[in-house]
């Protein structure tokens, strides 16, 4: 029997996304381009005045994050459905799971990374206090995993019908809300200099779990998909 | 009884318009949860008789065929 | 270990199951339900505060209970159609949400008109009331998800893998909404139990809750039995049950 | 060698949309045995296969290989099979040799520079790196097909292999074939055309129409 290395699984599925997103490089542009615009959005709405922008803006940083993880993630399994590699990955003696994680990843480095690299740009322009960028950028590099691990279960449960796009908005967004809840009151404390590691605590932990319940369920989500 | 006459019950103590409003809306409900269960289940078994008719039509024309 | 349970799984057993216990409950939800609303509107004493608006406590906090518990027992069928691939269990999920669906809409209608004459707006951001409006979110998001799949089969594994996931949520959205309701307390003073409820008042509440429970039970056995017939609607027993005009 | 009873389907019921494909269906296979499923369309052959494969459950009935359920032991199971169907599981934006790679790292097998001469094994010499959209229907088929020339897979799942392949491409293929049978593994496969080399452990199992 072969050699069983799940590393070589886990890397070669990564690798192969993570070059599928560089060659066609609007993958990874379009959710930055959606979150700069989502944010440009509020001022006009609710006007300039710095005071009340920077009172909203971890929230609106937040749900303008959660929205374009969301549309990044209906590519996340549609492709690989499309072209039958989805089938291949089942029929494949390594445990599905673990591909899933490789995916998820492959995902979250292609759309979660950027931003969180970006959140210093965006909190300048919702005029964020100095100090709440910190515990912006770290929600962020905390938060948008998770983001990425709850949508895949959306991705995975709608990846076989055609309009499920709008479906897995519905699936996922009440999924989201205790991550929006700890990410923004993290920042909210942060702006008021005071302690915010326990919120960012509560985040890990809901990571920690994603990480483990997750791909299970994402895995089986695909089957039924397939099926 | 709480209230001596009928108009009294239904002014509710003055809440009257909430109370029924909550109850109406509820028994509304509950109402039509249980019609339309009801009526599903008519549909599903009138969509039975039809396919049973349906293969009764084709049994029928597969015997004249070989008759 | 689940030997017992294992004959229900021949789907025209589970169908003579439900039409027998189908009688009981309808019985049991029509007399709580009547003694219960006539008991509660009529013969309860007001409340010596909120005098009688309080009567809408009879009909929310039974649908709030039964939004929960048809909540968990929709994720327990779902595991068990999940773990032991019980087809019937998997048409348990789908009968139970659309009543749970509504005792939550129930329990938020009757929760914005309770607050209405008590805090003076339709609407309040309490906890218990937020939590109410995401679990109609998460109910709504396993009925439009069974309905979006052609293939009924798999349209049930879908909805069972969802209602799993979102019960591993629940109380983790519980838990964030009520730490977020306490953080934004200043806005609103919320206090919404109500404080030791004296026997008077107890009894009607507790048959409202066997009524409404009752209610679910029946609703959840007839869908049962629309959707056993509809999964074997080609088999000769369904045939000659529905020839016999049953 | 004994004939171990590679794969064994006991009474496999399967309905699409309220029409039942095929009733308490029960067949097995051995090693070194290939088996065609020949039927008019919409007769479920690719609905059995994909079954087999499991990818979908059926109604009731099991499937066994090496006498062990594969719902159980899918992992296992896995390891021993080939499936290729409709849809070739070849990406188009990656070259021909990055979806070769791709795919055997998924199944296990060790990859070294053989990637190459597989490929041209296949006739696809100097389309190696050649992003796959940009070949023919054939020639994507070809480079889904180069997995039966390097695998470790002892059962054969093929839905409609011979599809958009050229005489030369059926030939090499059938030839390929009589290598894998030679080795105890075996296929189980549907196609339209007939097989135009003669095997001699050939089974044909004929799935009829059902209103």
């Amino acid at each position: 029997m072969a050699q069983h290395s799940y590393w070589q699984l886990f890397t070669s599925v990564y690798r192969k996304d993570v070059t599928l997103a560089f060659r066609q490089r609007s993958e990874i542009v379009n959710p930055l381009l959606f979150f700069l615009i989502v944010i440009t959005l509020f001022p006009l709405a609710i006007g300039p005045e710095p005071a009340l922008l920077a009172r909203m803006a971890p929230g609106i940083i937040w749900v303008a994050a959660l929205l374009s993880t969301m549309l990044g993630l209906d590519k996340l399994f549609r492709d690989d459905f499309n072209d039958g590699s989805l089938e291949q990955l089942i029929a494949s003696p390594y445990p599905l799971s673990l591909s899933v994680l490789a995916k998820v990843s492959a995902h979250w480095t292609t759309t979660g990374l950027p931003m969180v690299i970006m959140a210093p740009v965006f909190a300048l322009l919702m005029n964020l206090e100095a100090q709440a960028l910190g515990a912006t950028v770290l929600t962020l590099l905390i938060g948008t995993p998770l983001l990425s691990f709850i949508g895949a279960i959306g991705a995975a449960l709608t990846v076989g019908l055609q309009k499920g796009g709008i479906l897995m908005s519905l699936l996922v967004l009440p999924l989201y809300i205790p991550v929006l809840i700890f990410a923004t009151s993290a920042i909210d404390t942060s702006s008021m200099s005071l302690a915010y590691g326990g919120q960012l605590a509560i985040l890990g932990a809901m990571l920690a779990i994603a990480c483990v319940c997750a791909p299970i369920a994402i895995s089986s989500a695909l089957k039924v998909s397939v099926s | 009884m709480q209230f001596e006459s009928l108009s009294e019950f239904f002014a509710m103590g003055g809440y009257g318009f909430y109370v029924w409003l909550s109850f109406g809306s509820c028994s509304a409900i509950l109402l039509a949860v249980f019609l339309s269960s009801l009526r599903d289940s008519k549909k599903l078994r009138n969509e039975v008789r039809a396919q049973m008719r349906r293969e009764e039509r084709i049994k029928k024309a597969k015997q004249q065929e070989q008759a | 270990m689940w030997k017992w349970l294992h004959p229900y799984a021949k789907a025209e057993r589970a169908y003579q199951l439900c039409n027998t216990l189908l009688p009981y409950f309808a019985v049991i939800t029509v007399v709580c339900l009547a003694v219960g609303w006539v008991w509660g509107l009529a013969y309860a004493p007001a409340d010596y505060q909120q005098k009688d608006s309080y009567r809408i406590i009879f009909i929310h906090v039974p649908s709030a209970i039964l939004s929960m518990g048809a909540y968990s027992s929709m994720a327990i069928a779902a595991i068990i159609a999940l773990v032991w691939q019980i087809r019937n269990a998997e048409l348990a999920v789908i009968s139970i949400a659309p009543v749970g669906a509504a005792m939550t809409a129930i329990a938020l209608i009757t929760g914005a008109a309770w607050g209405k004459p008590m805090w003076g707006a339709w609407w309040v951001w309490d906890a218990r009331l937020t939590s109410e409006l995401i679990l109609l979110f998460l109910y709504l998001g396993v009925l439009s998800l069974y309905h979006a799949f052609e293939d009924k089969k798999s349209a049930g594994r879908a909805a069972c893998i969802l209602a799993v996931v979102g019960v591993i949520n629940l109380p983790i959205i519980h838990f964030s909404v009520e730490w977020w309701n306490t953080l934004h307390q200043g806005a609103t003073i919320t206090k919404f139990d109500t404080s030791a409820i004296d026997p008077s008042m107890l009894w009607p509440l507790l048959i409202n809750i066997a009524a409404f429970a009752g209610f679910v039970g029946v609703v959840t056995l007839i869908r049962l039995k629309n959707e056993i017939l509809q999964c074997e609607k080609h088999r000769p027993w369904v045939r000659e049950l529905i020839g016999r005009g049953e | 060698m004994r004939i171990t009873n590679l794969l064994e389907i006991k009474s496999v019921t399967c309905t699409k949309q309220e029409r039942c494909l095929f009733e308490s269906l029960s067949f097995s296979l051995e090693a070194g045995q290939i088996m065609q499923i020949e039927g008019p369309n919409g007769a479920g052959k690719t609905s059995l296969l994909r079954i087999i494969a499991g990818f979908a459950r059926p109604d009731d009935g099991e499937i066994l290989f090496d006498n062990k359920s594969i719902s159980q032991y899918y992992d296992e199971f896995a390891a021993q099979l080939l499936f290729i169907g409709h849809k070739t599981g070849v990406n188009g934006q990656l070259s021909a040799y990055e979806n070769v790679c791709h795919w055997l790292h998924v199944h296990g097998c060790k990859v070294d520079e053989q990637a190459y001469d597989l490929l041209a094994d296949l006739g696809l010499v100097g389309l190696e790196d050649v992003p796959v959209r940009t070949l023919s229907a054939g020639q994507q088929r070809r480079v889904a097909l180069v997995r039966l020339w390097h695998n470790n897979a002892k059962l054969w799942i093929l839905d409609e292999p011979f599809t958009a392949l050229d005489k030369k491409g059926v030939a090499l293929l059938q030839a390929q074939f009589k290598k894998h049978l030679a080795q105890g593994g075996s296929i189980l496969l549907t196609t339209h055309q007939d097989l135009t080399t003669h095997f001699d452990a050939l089974k044909t199992l004929v799935l009829e129409y059902q209103f």
